[in-house]
């Protein structure tokens, strides 16, 4: 059967396996991990499997026209406000689905390895199936609404799997702030929907950008309708996908088991944001304010949560900053308007960094949990594979050529800098962010594998990953190495296939390509900046590893700074949340809810109680009187009710009606 | 109630009927009581009543004298009222449910009036019937309680307990039929019983298509039992327990109302088995040319009853029986002769021959009942009412309406 | 016609005769003898205004059930004659007059109500038509009636069983 | 209609004796019982008014006839628990508004 008639089935799947998993997991007391192993992998890898047949028959059929839409049930009626459950295929989406199902479905092979002695083994694969469902019901959906519920539906998850060690407080805490700070960006996504439903009367993307695309674009610096819902459609990124000012949320959620990491706030979940952009790049295109906005955001994030990245000494922090610095590179790509090359450095991305995850995974694993750089070293020889994997992925971001990272981050630069709205700028904070990115990486990889064992033997005995999560590393480092040359400009030999084939969606390569002399150039200029930053980390941690230290004395106030990452957090402490409790706590429980609802519902109580106390007095007790009463009442009800007839009979020479 | 409005002499009539029919039922009163002695003795292997009069036939005679002159005590401290009140409602409403009762299916002449066969014939014979029979169970409670005395108290109570439990099947087993002919006219649940299934079997009401009313039969046959407070459901007066039940306390003439009130409800409930479930007056026979040597059965029985009658009334011991018995049979030959002779008379005779055939069958089920089966516990008793008549005739309702809605189809 | 009139005339003497002495009787039985009588002759009424199956079922359920529930708990309790006492003053004040007042107002109002239309002419198959309205346009409140029985049998049993 | 209004003057006409009684008796159960001859008071109206305004009157009396037999089931169990807790009938001796 055609999967394209039946889009459906690719969520559906995962769906069902979180059902089952979660069901049978809460109910029968014997569930064991094996079924859940088996439903959970067999459910995702079978929608994995859909959707390579569903590329087949998309190659095959070429459905038209595109978007390919299926329109299965509606979901909301309201008036002339339709929102169905509508499903849309095009190549954006095959490259998500891809992405999403692939990706996912090595990780949770890794996970089987990884979580195998944890508790909650079901718990922890139901959520995780379920995430998949709402990733592929976002990515897959054909209009806002739907898009909408998928983004929410990952939000949760993302909680539930931030949270899953909940006796953690610090994990709890992570979800929750997790949570709360995506729903100001959500907030900010919802208006952009209202506006964009009042603006244009529906949802869908067919009819939303079709409209638009009629109309004219603004200039930059007006700030018209367009310009408003896409400023607020990307604050619903920026939460999302963890941009200045909302980032704060995606380090605290390392908290999180490592694969989660890996899938939800690396591969997939912190990209919907990105997507998102790119799906509505057609009203992104008509705004260049809002593009400029983006492409800064995009730049400034970058760069500076790659600077934190720099002195992080927990693992899994480094790669969150330097995740958040990556999603800033696909951010300025669509501000540049390259959203082609955004979603290239997606796609790349999402391989080598759910690598790095996986592999960091793999060296927590093999000390046992402990996540402190400072604490490792020298693991190279003791978990040979963990290491080469690590490697492949570390000079794939750091962008050494012919490695995927490299293409990918190289179009971005070009974009940002040659782009339609590119600027030096733009191409400066890149290239310095590039430099930054291959040092602390490199950094990473030396603390960890390299140097002097800084781990206390007796309790850490190392130890290499069962197969299970050495597995997807390898397939993964593959493909973070071959991953590139899909989008390989002619030059390298490539055909840049990717862009051709994303070309339905985002128009023909909207950046005016360079010559290939100057494409040279700049590639060249990149690598060297990747090989600068190779040295330096190689100067600082191998060459004379007491080099950081001086530098951090002799910069102190820097160094603290980066330290403590900019004391975001502590401001917007501050700034928002104190006052935001005290608010509540004072205004709206003590006033509002206390003193004036209670007290008006107790009061309506005593007042009744008060007002029996004194009628009680009317009753004797006697059942006659009350008949009587009783009586009295049905006399005056049956006399007010018939007064017209009474009066006709009452009044004087009436005979009384007897009807003959 | 068209029959009401009528006028006068339609009244003179219907006076004439009601005569003649509790004449007869009283005497058919009287020798139940002699068939049944009669055949449960047969069942315990005795001869039963043997000394008044020829095999025992003055019995019933003799009976009623005693129960004239017999002394009628009333219990200190009864409630006199209500003490005199209960016999009475128990016997008239029972004589009462005749009226609505159809004996046959031609029409009779009476001062040139046409008119049927049975004292009325209202469109609501069955309601009516079930009405009066529901009233019936004041006479036993009134009675029970007027007493002022413990035995019938109980009695009372435990027989009006139960003639309301088993009332309710009683009603609801009847239902398929009402379903089937579409009418609470006795007459007309006859007429749609009429035709044959196969040419060859009576379209009764027990073997009728769509739903064969089996089920509703027995629910009928047993709730009926009960109804009447007959053996095996005869707690109301176990000895063994009360004594003699609600009527205890009661004597001579009075008791003898309760006794011939049995008796009616009996008759009057197997009459309503018989028109019900078994087509009343239809004949088993189809009315073909190859049948119609049937018609004659009437007068063969009598016949042949009347030959019985007259060898073995020949020698019998005492003078008298060799005397009447002969002369009774002489005179049943005569009239079967008669029959034979006269087609008018015959056509006529034979709708009540087969209605009174039938009727006499179940009234020969109750006494047979009665002779073999022990009696039920209390709790039993309720069981069977409450647990399983009622859902049984429950479903035989669902079922009967839901073929006939699939037949309608 | 003339009939008609006697017999309404026997009935209706009946009922009030019944109603009567519900009144004056001192013993439970008595009053709910007096009460069955007034019902059957009611029936008879309903027979006379045509409506043979809601006369019947007058008797079968009225009659023939819940006055014989009343006659059985009567029995049950062995309630004797009841004390007349009088300690309602308001009762004993204001009975007779609010009792004669109800009933003027009730006769005339219900007298002027009778709109003189074209009576309805007696169908033979009075029966059936009351059938169909019953299972057609009023089936609806007939299900809740069966729902209500339902509740009553529950509340009876629970309300009757000696607590244990 | 012939017979009509006659039968309405005498469904008042027992109505009132229902109100009289459900005043006048002491007893519990006699009192229930003029409650019901009221309630048999009001289906003669609907009966007689059926005769004038089609079939309906009939069919509520039905629901009457039901009503009433709820009632009776539900207010005689209670009466035989009154009886059970007070030992009278009396309603003027059971004014403790609360068993």
């Amino acid at each position: 059967m055609l999967i394209l008639r039946y889009l459906w089935i690719i969520p559906a799947l995962p769906l069902l396996g979180a059902a089952i998993n979660g069901l049978a997991g809460m109910f029968l007391p014997r569930w064991p991990n094996k079924a859940v192993s088996a439903v959970a992998l067999g459910s995702t890898g079978l929608s994995f499997a859909a959707v390579l047949e569903l590329v087949r028959e998309f190659v095959h059929y070429a459905p038209y026209p595109l978007p390919w839409v299926r329109q299965y049930f509606t979901w909301i009626a309201a008036g002339d406000f339709r929102a169905g459950f509508d499903l849309q295929l095009d190549q954006l989406t095959i490259v998500m689905l891809l992405v999403v199902t692939g990706v996912g479905w090595l990780i949770h092979i890794y996970s089987t390895g990884y979580m195998a002695r944890e508790g909650g083994y079901y718990r922890f694969f139901a959520y995780l199936n379920l995430f998949t469902f709402f990733m592929l019901v976002l990515v897959l959906a054909a209009n806002f609404a739907l898009l909408f519920v998928g983004w929410e539906g990952v939000g949760l998850c993302s909680y539930l799997l931030i949270g899953f060690w909940f006796l953690k407080r610090s994990a709890s805490d992570a979800g929750k702030k997790a949570f709360i700070v995506n729903r100001i960006g959500d907030f900010g996504f919802m208006l952009g929907m209202f506006l964009l439903y009042r603006t244009f009367g529906s949802l869908d993307f067919r009819a939303v950008f079709g409209q638009a695309s009629s109309l004219p674009a603004e200039s930059f610096g007006q700030f018209g309708l367009l310009t408003v819902v896409c400023l607020l459609l990307f604050a619903g990124a920026t939460g999302k996908s963890a941009q200045l000012p909302l980032y704060v949320w995606l380090p605290d959620a390392m908290e999180g088991p490592t694969p989660v990491s890996a899938l939800i706030h690396a591969a997939t979940m912190v990209t919907a944001g990105v997507y998102m952009v790119a799906r509505s790049h057609t009203l992104f295109r008509l705004s260049p304010t809002a593009l400029f906005v983006v492409a800064a955001a995009g730049a400034a994030t970058a760069l500076f949560s790659a600077t934190i990245a720099l002195v992080q000494n927990d693992i899994k922090r480094v790669l969150a900053y330097s995740t958040i610095s990556q999603l800033g590179y696909m951010f300025l790509a669509c501000g540049a308007g390259a959203f082609a090359a955004g979603i290239f450095h997606l796609m790349t991305h999402s391989f080598f960094k759910a690598l790095l995850f996986l592999a960091a995974g793999s060296v927590i694993h093999a000390l046992g949990g402990e996540q402190d750089m400072r604490k490792m070293g020298g693991l190279a020889g003791r978990v040979r594979w963990t290491w080469l994997t690590m490697l492949m992925a570390t000079l794939a971001i750091a962008g050494a050529p012919g490695f995927s990272g490299f293409f990918s981050k190289d179009a971005i630069l070009l974009a940002a800098l040659g782009g339609a709205h590119g600027g030096v700028w733009l191409y400066a904070a890149g290239l310095f962010t590039a430099l930054l990115t291959a040092l602390y990486m490199f950094r990473l990889l030396f603390l960890t594998f390299h140097g002097q064992p800084r781990f206390d033997e007796h309790q850490a005995h190392v130890h290499e990953s069962p197969g299970s999560m050495l597995a997807p590393l390898m397939i993964l480092a593959v493909l973070s190495v071959a991953g590139g040359w899909m989008a390989a400009p002619e030059f390298w030999g490539g055909s840049s296939y990717f862009e051709r084939f994303l070309a339905p969606v985002f128009g023909a390569a909207a950046e005016a390509a360079p010559a290939s002399a100057e494409i040279q150039k700049f590639a060249a200029i990149a690598a060297g900046v990747a090989l600068a930053g190779f040295l330096l980390a190689w100067a600082f941690y191998l060459w004379r590893p007491e080099a950081p230290r001086r530098l951090a004395g002799s910069l102190r106030a820097a160094y603290d700074l980066l330290l403590h990452k900019y004391f975001v957090d502590e401001l917007y402490g501050a700034v928002v949340v104190r006052p935001l409790l005290w608010l509540s706590t004072n205004l709206f429980w003590k006033a509002v809810d206390s003193a004036g609802i209670d007290g008006a519902v107790n009061g309506v109580a005593a007042s009744a109680a008060g007002l029996g106390d004194r009628v009680r007095r009317v009753h004797s007790g006697n059942t006659r009187s009350y008949a009587v009463w009783v009586v009295i009442g049905a006399l005056a009800v049956i006399a007010v009710i018939f007064w017209p007839l009474l009066r006709e009979a009452l009044a004087p020479g009436a005979v009384t009606g007897m009807v003959r | 109630m068209n029959t009401l409005v009528a006028g006068f002499p339609l009244l003179a009539v219907t006076v004439v009927k009601v005569v003649v029919l509790l004449f007869v039922v009283l005497t058919a009163l009287a020798y139940l009581t002699w068939f049944e002695r009669k055949v449960v003795a047969h069942i315990q292997t005795r001869w039963g009543p043997y000394r008044v009069g020829p095999h025992g036939l003055l019995q019933p005679l003799a009976d009623g004298l005693k129960f004239l002159f017999k002394e009628d005590p009333a219990p200190a401290g009864a409630e006199r009222f209500v003490y005199y009140l209960a016999p009475f409602l128990a016997m008239t409403l029972a004589l009462t449910t005749f009226a609505v009762i159809p004996f046959g299916p031609q029409d009779m002449r009476i001062f040139g009036q046409r008119t049927p066969l049975g004292i009325t014939d209202l469109n609501i014979g069955l309601l009516i019937l079930f009405a009066i029979t529901s009233l019936g169970v004041y006479g036993v409670a009134l009675a029970g309680w007027s007493s002022n005395s413990k035995y019938p108290l109980l009695g009372g109570l435990r027989s009006s307990a139960q003639m309301f439990s088993y009332e309710l099947a009683l009603t609801l087993s009847v239902v398929g039929v009402l379903l089937m002919a579409g009418s609470f006219r006795l007459r007309e649940i006859i007429e749609a019983q009429q035709g044959r299934l196969w040419g060859v079997l009576p379209r009764w009401n027990i073997i009728a298509s769509p739903f064969p009313q089996v089920l509703g039969f027995l629910c009928y046959f047993v709730a009926a039992v009960a109804e009447t407070n007959r053996a095996p459901f005869d707690l109301p007066e176990a000895e063994s327990e009360l004594v003699a039940g609600f009527h205890t306390e009661y004597a001579s003439f009075k008791f003898a109302m309760f006794f011939m009130g049995e008796y009616a409800n009996m008759i009057t409930v197997s009459c309503l088995a018989a028109i019900m479930f078994f087509g009343g007056w239809i004949s088993p026979f189809p009315p073909t040319q190859a049948w119609a040597w049937t018609a004659f059965l009437p007068a063969a029985l009598l016949a042949a009853l009347g030959l019985y009658l007259f060898f073995d009334g020949l020698r019998y011991e005492t003078l008298l029986g060799r005397t009447v018995l002969p002369l009774l049979g002489a005179a049943l030959g005569a009239l079967a002769a008669f029959l034979a002779l006269h087609p008018g008379a015959n056509a006529f005779i034979q709708g009540p021959f087969w209605f009174l055939l039938k009727v006499l069958l179940f009234l020969f089920f109750y006494v047979w009942a009665r002779g073999t089966l022990p009696r039920l516990r209390y709790d039993q008793l309720m069981a069977i009412g409450w647990k399983l008549l009622l859902p049984l005739s429950l479903a035989n309702v669902l079922l009967t309406s839901l073929l006939l809605a699939w037949k309608q189809k | 016609m003339i009939i008609q009139t006697i017999l309404f005339l026997v009935f209706a003497g009946l009922a009030v005769a019944g109603a009567v002495s519900l009144i004056l009787q001192r013993h439970p039985i008595h009053c709910a003898l007096s009460l069955i009588v007034v019902m059957v002759s009611l029936a008879g009424l309903y027979l006379l205004l045509g409506a043979e199956f809601v006369a019947a079922v007058q008797i079968i359920v009225y009659a023939g059930a819940i006055m014989v529930l009343f006659v059985f708990v009567i029995m049950l309790l062995n309630a004797g004659e009841e004390e007349r006492t009088n300690l309602s003053r308001l009762a004993r004040a204001a009975g007779v007059p609010l009792a004669l007042a109800l009933t003027a107002v009730l006769g005339v109002i219900i007298t002027k109500a009778v709109r003189v239309g074209a009576a309805k002419p007696l169908l033979p198959t009075a029966t059936r038509n009351l059938a169909l309205l019953l299972f057609k346009d009023y089936v609806f409140p007939f299900e809740l009636t069966s729902f209500l029985i339902l509740v009553a049998i529950l509340g009876a049993v629970v309300l009757a069983q000696r607590e244990r | 209609m012939p017979l009509t209004s006659e039968c309405l003057i005498l469904s008042a006409l027992l109505f009132g004796l229902g109100v009289a009684g459900f005043i006048f008796k002491r007893n519990l159960i006699t009192i229930f019982m003029a409650v019901e001859l009221m309630l048999n008071a009001v289906n003669l109206a609907f009966v007689a008014f059926s005769r004038v305004w089609g079939m309906d009157g009939q069919v509520f009396v039905f629901f009457v006839i039901v009503v009433a037999a709820a009632e009776a089931a539900v207010g005689l169990a209670i009466i035989i628990l009154i009886a059970r807790n007070r030992q009278s009938l009396n309603v003027e001796r059971v004014d403790f508004l609360k068993l």
